[in-house]
């Protein structure tokens, strides 16, 4: 429970961003960042995926530069040019994804470039090693400080991450999803740890995407959508459906629907699919013409599911079959050729050949069909392919060998689709399909992979967006820690009852 | 307790006692390979050019990178502390120094495209091995420094002992435990290692990676500058092929030695180790009966079955570890 | 089989089908020739031939190309594959004792009294193990490319030194020492300029007209999207290491017979002047860049570098500078365009671009 | 198309220009015997050159005796890296009217005009094997430190060295044969690996001016000083301080620059078609006086010359 009894805060806050706005290339991250944190405050900064959050977080760190706006710390503007001038000013940053130095042992990943030190500049290994205890314990973890960092799991690398910031002993610390991939009893000492430092008066800012841990550890929320700010609101003063209408913009129900389809017989056949430590029998079923939505918290393990199903994982037990006929695993190459298509979590890494041209990503996985007697391709035959595709997802570039590289998130996203339809698939896997891109190019997408349905594809959309999944799907699986917690029928599919499966928490 | 099973578990322990098994297959043929003074001496002497790079190289690969030109900057440095000999009478301390800070020149000069450019070090120094070792080439000609132009108190030091020391020794001994002791001991030094464990998350921690990077070319290139003065002394005679080669010895000696050639893991002790184990073997070959002309076979064997036994290891603990976490959970 | 018509989401149906002309290319044909990063290169080539006919005497010669062709045929036959492997992102730094290797079977096998083209064929296999055993040691057990051939490089070398001692075999038929230094008749074009021509038309065709070779680009520029992509890493890079072999075997064959002796330290330190030809001519280190004309050419430069030099009587070693120069020049410059194109890109927006997640 | 390059050089209409071909450059050895070339060609009014390689390889020499031929020289005096390599460059050449001269090194017979033997292989190998013995009062084990695995008058040498020492020194024994790739580092190490190797070692030869130096520099500095006596070919200058402080006794070596001279005065003859390198041919060469073509087209300097504490002090090469 959230303890209303702290110090009074002081009248300067401790950090104040005014409309902060910033780009990469074509894409505009942050239009209007706005945030405000006090001493002994945590304030939490929700919004959908792609709002702009880590955008926020990163130029607080001095990772990156704001193109415009206002940072003021302790009422004074700054301008941090690296991470390193941040520290210095006393802000520690927890962030989305763990950065440590696998080669490195965990104490030295904590303490690099501020070792204690002995004489003539020498590290001082042992004090070293005793603070590094002395932070596990106030976390409450068991964790070997001599090992080395490689092959921590993810929660553990977390944990790591965490106990760096607090060993700054700094005047502001951000956490951006630091509970993405804990279990229920690290979160809590996570929470009571973040409570401490508030009652010493530091200025905390938490970022997640479970609205429960919100509630429980927050003084006040602010609300981003789209790169801007939208609102900042005392906890006490507020409730989930406000700040989830505010964080969607609109309400759940003019998203675009899925259309009636009649649902044929069974395309994919997934049984007992375990891969050990990540997922553990799995079993569901796509069938023609229907969209089922695969729910979760971020770290659930959707997307390993979905990378085993396709062969880019191997997996130690169960079995895929597409249409009847067993999909051989480990070996995309073969589900392609069996009708399976996935577009990928991560659309820059996985998705995309960054570097390589519109045409040549659009044709990268029907290069064997397009090429003569499967030998010879050429240049003109990928246009003549790739413009189809282009045109048919109005993929807005201005010629076939434009750099993928440079488009908009939404843009890259029409790529990565069209590239998959092009291998006409039966049976199409989306992984975070709409995650980071506009509001009207998900739309675009809603409409396209409704569409896709109704000419008999069946669908996976495996989704952190409850809105998408509650407007799209026609069957919601969810899952939670490796396992399918709840199968809900569209009928019975609310917020309350996915969101229910998928933290276990009696919401 | 803890620090002795670092020790057995370390992956120096395992390449010395492979040095260790030869010196005494050696001596057990052949006494006077290590019980005889000039025995024990090349054992001492032979390998420590190639331990001075390898230890540089070592430094610069635990960031991730590779210096291809350590050989050349030998040749420079070599011709121009004999040329100074020949042609001057400065003191030869002097001329010591004036030849390892034109190693750090010529260090810098690759550390800086490397990390203001942005630019691979392969091919940096794969470029600069031509451009140095061309440079040297104009320069020397048909020329050579014969023995006879070395001043023969500074040419004592190639064979000079110190209480039965090889002073060459020593002074690489110095060398070594110095770059040892700042690598380990110090701020700067673990920065290597991070650098080349992740650079990009070390620049997200705000580490001064091109500086660090710069440094350790300079680094190197200045120990290849000792390492070229010490061929002066050691070999007397000096043409324009002084050290071509060296370069693949020293990576091989890091790679033997456990450095990993994509950074972030390794020693320069190991480095060490290894150029001892890649030299003596040389030596210790047509002791053992084996045709010299096979010692290259047997090198490359050995830097093969390093990394492979490297990659196991790694599989290994990967394994114990992962285990560990599921008993955990 | 259901056929998926790909859907023409019905609002935009009549914008798709104006959108239906996407030019294929955003520049006029003579820009994208002559703005590609191998243009450079073949360019200086040009350059250093016209500036070497007008002033060295004798350059303008065609026995000049007789020799060129014949000094570079080595360089020029490995520089190929070598071109492949490093846009899949590896590298093999064992091609020259590969040739090596493969003079000194030749040699033991004809002083066995072998038939020629049968110790020919022998050669060819030892060098395809030998390629293989560097793909196995970087694909199966996952060790690093550069580390692996540096072994190599060491272990090839030392067995070819092994096999044949202190001699050195010259007794080959005349016929095939003949066919090595042998021209085109009726010109003064070496023969062997036929078989480079011939494997350059094939690597060319399999690296950029096959599925094969869009394979080997996309492994080069993103793993993870060519693993995505159903595109079969392991054995691409497995193929391509047989294939240097092969063709290093083969080059060692050629040398063996130019020179009419077989030597176990044939051809040392060949392979740097390969890499650097390969990367002269504008072959990314990092993979997933460049094309194999410009490859041809950088080797060429050095070639016709190295005969102007010698023929205006400077000794052969200026060429080092000049190859060293001009490698690290290429390599900055492709990398200060790189840097132009991300300024340009945010311009109009704030500095500092290179603290953005472009930098690597 | 002969004119232009350096073939301007012409003194009346035979083309003079006449280029030597080291194994490679920056060895004293070679500098020694081009500079007596140099003299030869100066005294008949030629133009000397020099070019080579950085590093003896076996292929090394080919590009440049190619560029020669481009060049129109008169003659190249070639000392072989290798017995076979340079031939068809060679060949090439001699068909563009150039003439070939090997000196030092040979060339495999046929594929070169003519080779200047600085001595009989059996008359070096017997000076070395009569050096060695007598140092070490015939009988003891001793080492030969050659030059590369692959050099063709050091392994001739040596096969006849061991024929001689099996025929008339049975009490001497050759442990072994290693190879220094006339590199003085390499040579230098494997001096000490010989002496680890044989604790017994009572002599070294080395047939190979930049072994020998190599040699008699460790073991001046080490234990085996007086002990383990080292002789073979070397110039004097490079020996001198080793023959002083005793480390060397004795050894020999025809004069270099003298076999640079004829060589020269060789090609010259070739060049003006006195002689065409069959047997029984005779030329004058300067004032070393007249030379006799033998048997497969070599010219003999003579025999060999010993160097010791009594003489060297009057040779400066
Ligand atoms: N380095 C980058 N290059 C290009 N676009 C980027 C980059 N980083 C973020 N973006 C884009 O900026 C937008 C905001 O990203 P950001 O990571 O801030 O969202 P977020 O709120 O943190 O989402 P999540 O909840 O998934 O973490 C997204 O559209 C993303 O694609
Ligand atoms: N790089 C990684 N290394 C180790 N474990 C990982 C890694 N990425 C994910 N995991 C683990 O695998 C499981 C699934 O993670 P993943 O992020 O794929 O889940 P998810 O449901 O796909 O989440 P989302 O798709 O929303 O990111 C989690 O337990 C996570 O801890
Ligand atoms: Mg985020
Ligand atoms: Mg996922």
């Amino acid at each position: 429970m959230a303890s209303p009894a702290t110090p009074a805060p002081r009248a300067t806050p401790a950090l104040e961003l005014r409309t902060i706005s910033k780009s990469f290339g074509a894409v505009v991250a942050l239009r209007s960042g706005t945030l405000t944190l006090e001493h002994g405050k945590i304030m939490a900064l929700v919004g959908e995926n792609g709002a702009g959050k880590s955008t926020l977080v990163k130029i607080i760190a001095g990772l990156y530069q704001p193109d415009s706006g206002e940072f003021l710390l302790e009422g004074r503007p700054v301008e941090f040019r690296s991470t390193a001038e941040a520290k210095a000013a006393g802000i520690a940053v927890i962030y989305q994804e763990p950065t440590l130095f696998p080669d490195l042992t965990v104490t030295e990943n904590i303490f690099m470039g501020r070792q204690p030190l002995r004489s003539f500049g020498r590290i001082d290994r042992k004090s070293m090693h005793a603070e590094a205890i002395a932070l596990f314990q106030r976390l409450g973890v068991r964790i070997n400080p001599d090992r080395q960092a490689r092959g921590l799991s993810i929660a553990d690398q977390q944990i790591i991450e965490i106990a760096k910031a607090i060993s700054l002993d700094a005047r502001v610390l951000i956490m951006d999803e630091p509970t993405a991939a804990l279990s229920g009893v690290e979160v809590d000492r996570l929470f009571a740890v973040a409570r401490s430092l508030r009652d010493e008066g530091r200025a905390l800012l938490f970022i997640s995407h479970r609205f429960d841990e919100v509630f429980a550890l927050c003084d006040s929320v602010t609300v981003m959508r789209d790169g801007a700010y939208i609102s900042t609101a005392k906890i006490a003063d507020t409730d989930v459906d406000e700040i989830v209408r505010q964080m969607v913009g609109r309400d759940v129900a003019d998203l675009f629907p899925k259309q009636q389809t009649t649902i044929g017989d069974v395309l994919l056949d997934v049984k007992g699919l375990t891969s050990a430590g990540i997922f553990d029998d799995i079993s569901f079923q796509v069938r023609s013409g229907e969209i089922v939505g695969l729910a979760g918290l971020v770290g659930a393990g959707r997307s390993e599911v979905a990378r085993a199903v396709f062969g880019v994982d191997g997996y130690d037990g169960g079995t895929v079959v597409l249409a009847g006929s067993r999909v051989p695993g480990h070996d995309p190459a073969a589900a392609m050729r069996a009708g399976l298509a996935l577009v990928p979590e991560d659309r820059r890494r996985e998705g995309l050949v960054i570097g390589a041209s519109v045409a040549e990503n659009l044709t990268i996985a029907i290069r064997q069909r397009l090429s003569a007697a499967g030998l010879f391709i050429t240049g003109r035959r990928e246009n003549e392919a790739s413009r189809v595709w282009a045109s048919r997802l109005e993929v807005k570039s201005s010629a076939l060998d434009a750099e993928v590289g440079t488009f908009s998130g939404g843009n890259q996203q029409k790529v990565v689709l069209a590239k998959w339809l092009a291998t006409e698939p039966r049976v199409l896997i989306v992984d975070e399909p709409t995650r980071g891109i506009d509001v009207g190019t998900k739309a675009e997408v809603h409409r396209l992979l409704s569409q896709l349905a109704g000419e008999g594809l069946g669908i996976l959309m495996i989704s952190s967006e409850l809105p998408e999944v509650l407007g799209m799907a026609d069957r919601v699986l969810v899952m939670r820690e490796g396992r399918i917690t709840a199968t809900i029928e569209r009928a019975d599919a609310t917020a309350e009852s996915v969101m229910r499966a998928a933290t276990g928490a009696a919401a | 307790m803890n620090s002795l099973k670092r020790l057995t578990r370390a992956r120096e322990t395992g390449i010395l006692l492979a040095f260790l098994l030869v010196v005494i297959a050696t001596t057990v043929k052949n006494p006077s390979f290590v019980f005889s003074q000039d025995g024990f001496r090349d054992l001492l002497v032979t390998p420590m050019l190639v331990l001075l790079i390898a230890v540089g190289e070592a430094m610069v690969i635990i960031t991730r990178n590779v210096d291809l030109s350590v050989g050349s900057v030998i040749g420079l440095t070599a011709y121009t502390a004999g040329t100074l000999f020949k042609y001057t009478d400065i003191p030869w301390l002097l001329v010591a120094l004036i030849a390892i800070a034109g190693g750090a020149a010529l260090g810098a000069v690759n550390g800086l495209l490397i990390s203001i450019a942005k630019v691979p070090s392969l091919v940096i120094t794969l470029g600069t091995l031509y451009a140095f070792r061309g440079i040297n080439v104009l320069w020397t000609g048909s020329n050579r420094i014969n023995s006879t132009d070395i001043p023969n108190d500074f040419q004592m030091i190639g064979t000079a002992q110190l209480l039965y020391i090889p002073v060459i020794t020593i002074i690489a001994a110095v060398v070594l435990i110095a770059a040892a002791w700042y690598l380990r001991n110090t701020r700067g030094g673990r920065e290597f290692y991070a650098i080349g464990s992740d650079p990009d998350a070390a620049n997200l921690y705000g580490l001064k990676v091109g500086r660090r990077v710069l440094l350790a070319f300079i680094v190197s290139g200045a120990l290849a500058g000792l390492a070229g003065v010490l061929y002066v002394a050691r070999y007397g005679t000096v043409d324009s092929q002084a050290g071509s080669g060296f370069e693949l010895q020293a990576v091989g000696a890091a790679v033997i030695g456990g450095v990993a050639i994509f950074g972030g893991i390794g020693s320069v002790w190991g480095a060490a180790i290894g150029a001892m184990l890649l030299l003596t073997i040389n030596r210790a070959l047509p002791v053992l009966g084996i045709q010299d002309f096979w010692q290259q076979a047997v090198v490359g064997a050995l830097i093969i079955a390093a990394i492979v036994l490297d990659r196991i290891l790694a599989l290994r603990q990967a394994r114990r570890l992962t285990v560990m976490e599921d008993s955990q959970a | 089989m259901t056929t998926t018509t790909p859907p023409t989401t019905g609002s935009a149906a009549n914008a798709a089908s104006g959108a239906r002309n996407y030019p294929g290319y955003g520049r006029p044909f003579w820009q994208r020739l002559l703005l590609r990063r191998e243009a450079a290169i073949i360019g200086l080539l040009v350059v250093v031939i016209v500036v070497a006919s007008a002033t060295v005497p004798h350059f303008a010669a065609p026995i000049t190309y007789n020799f060129l062709l014949l000094d570079m045929a080595p360089v020029l036959l490995i520089s190929l594959p070598m071109t492949l492997i490093i846009i899949t992102g590896e590298i093999d730094l064992s091609v020259a004792s590969a040739m090596g290797l493969s003079s000194s079977v030749i040699g033991l096998l004809t002083q066995a009294h072998w038939p020629f083209p049968a110790a020919a064929g022998v050669a060819l296999v030892v060098g395809a193990v030998g390629g293989a055993v560097n793909g196995l040691l970087v694909t199966r057990v996952g060790l690093p490319s550069l580390a692996v051939t540096i072994g190599t490089l060491a272990l090839y070398r030392g067995v070819a030194q092994g096999l044949l001692g202190t001699t050195a075999v010259t007794s080959f038929p005349a016929f095939w020492t003949d066919l090595a230094t042998s021209t085109i008749p009726g010109t003064l074009i070496p023969s062997v300029t036929i078989v480079i021509a011939v494997l350059a038309i094939v690597f060319g065709v399999l690296l950029h007209f096959t599925p094969f070779g869009r394979g080997i680009y996309a492994i080069g520029l993103s793993p993870d999207a060519a693993v995505f992509s159903g595109v079969k890493i392991q054995r691409t890079k497995f193929i391509l290491f047989v294939l240097a072999g092969l063709v290093s075997a083969l080059a060692g064959i050629f040398y063996t017979l130019r020179f009419g002796s077989a030597r176990g330290d044939n051809a040392t330190g060949l392979e740097l002047s390969v890499v650097a030809a390969v990367l002269l001519g504008g072959v990314s280190i990092f993979g997933g860049r460049g094309a194999l004309p410009g490859v041809l050419a950088g080797a060429l430069v050095i070639g016709v570098l190295a005969s102007a030099l010698r023929l205006a009587g400077i000794t052969s070693d200026v060429i080092n500078v000049i190859t060293g120069t001009l490698l690290v020049l290429s390599v900055i410059l492709t990398s200060f365009l790189a840097w132009l194109q991300r300024t340009r890109l945010s311009a109009g927006r704030k500095r500092r671009v290179t603290n953005g997640p472009a930098s690597s | 198309a002969a004119s232009g390059g350096s073939s301007s050089g012409d003194s009346g209409s035979k083309n003079y220009a006449i280029t030597f071909l080291p194994k490679n450059l920056g060895n004293a050895y070679f500098d020694t015997s081009d500079a007596g070339g140099k003299k030869a060609i100066a005294e008949f009014k030629g133009t000397y050159a020099e070019v080579g390689p950085a590093t003896a390889a076996p292929d090394a020499q080919v590009s440049y005796i190619n560029t020669l031929t481009q060049k129109q020289v008169g003659a190249i005096v070639l000392s072989a890296d290798d017995q076979k390599a340079p031939c068809s460059a060679i060949n090439q050449a001699q068909k563009a009217g150039v003439k070939v001269v090997t000196f030092d090194s040979d060339t495999a017979v046929g594929c070169r005009d003519l080779f200047i033997n600085q001595a009989t292989a059996d008359g070096i190998a017997k000076v070395e094997v009569d050096m060695i013995s007598e140092q070490i009062g015939d009988s003891g084990e001793i080492a030969i430190l050659s030059a590369a695995a692959n050099a063709t008058n050091q392994n001739a040498w040596i096969d006849i060295m061991k024929k001689e020492l099996a025929a008339d020194h049975p009490n001497i024994k050759l442990d072994d044969v290693v190879y220094g790739n006339d590199d003085d580092q390499t040579s230098f190490d494997k001096t000490a690996a010989l002496l680890q190797t044989y604790p017994n070692l009572k002599g070294i030869i080395s047939p190979t001016t930049v072994g020998i130096a190599a040699a008699a520099r460790y073991i001046s500095t080490s234990a085996y000083k007086g002990k383990v006596a080292v002789t073979g070919l070397g110039t004097p200058n490079q020996m001198k301080a080793y023959v002083k402080d005793g480390t060397v006794k004795e050894f020999a070596l025809w004069n270099p620059g003298d076999l640079g001279y004829l060589a020269a005065y060789a090609a010259k003859a070739l060049i003006d078609g006195t002689i065409t390198g069959k047997e029984g041919d005779s030329f004058k060469a300067g004032t070393l006086g007249t030379f006799k073509v033998g048997a497969d087209g070599t010219v003999l300097l003579g025999d060999p010359f010993k160097y010791n504490a009594s003489n060297i002090d009057q040779f400066n090469f």
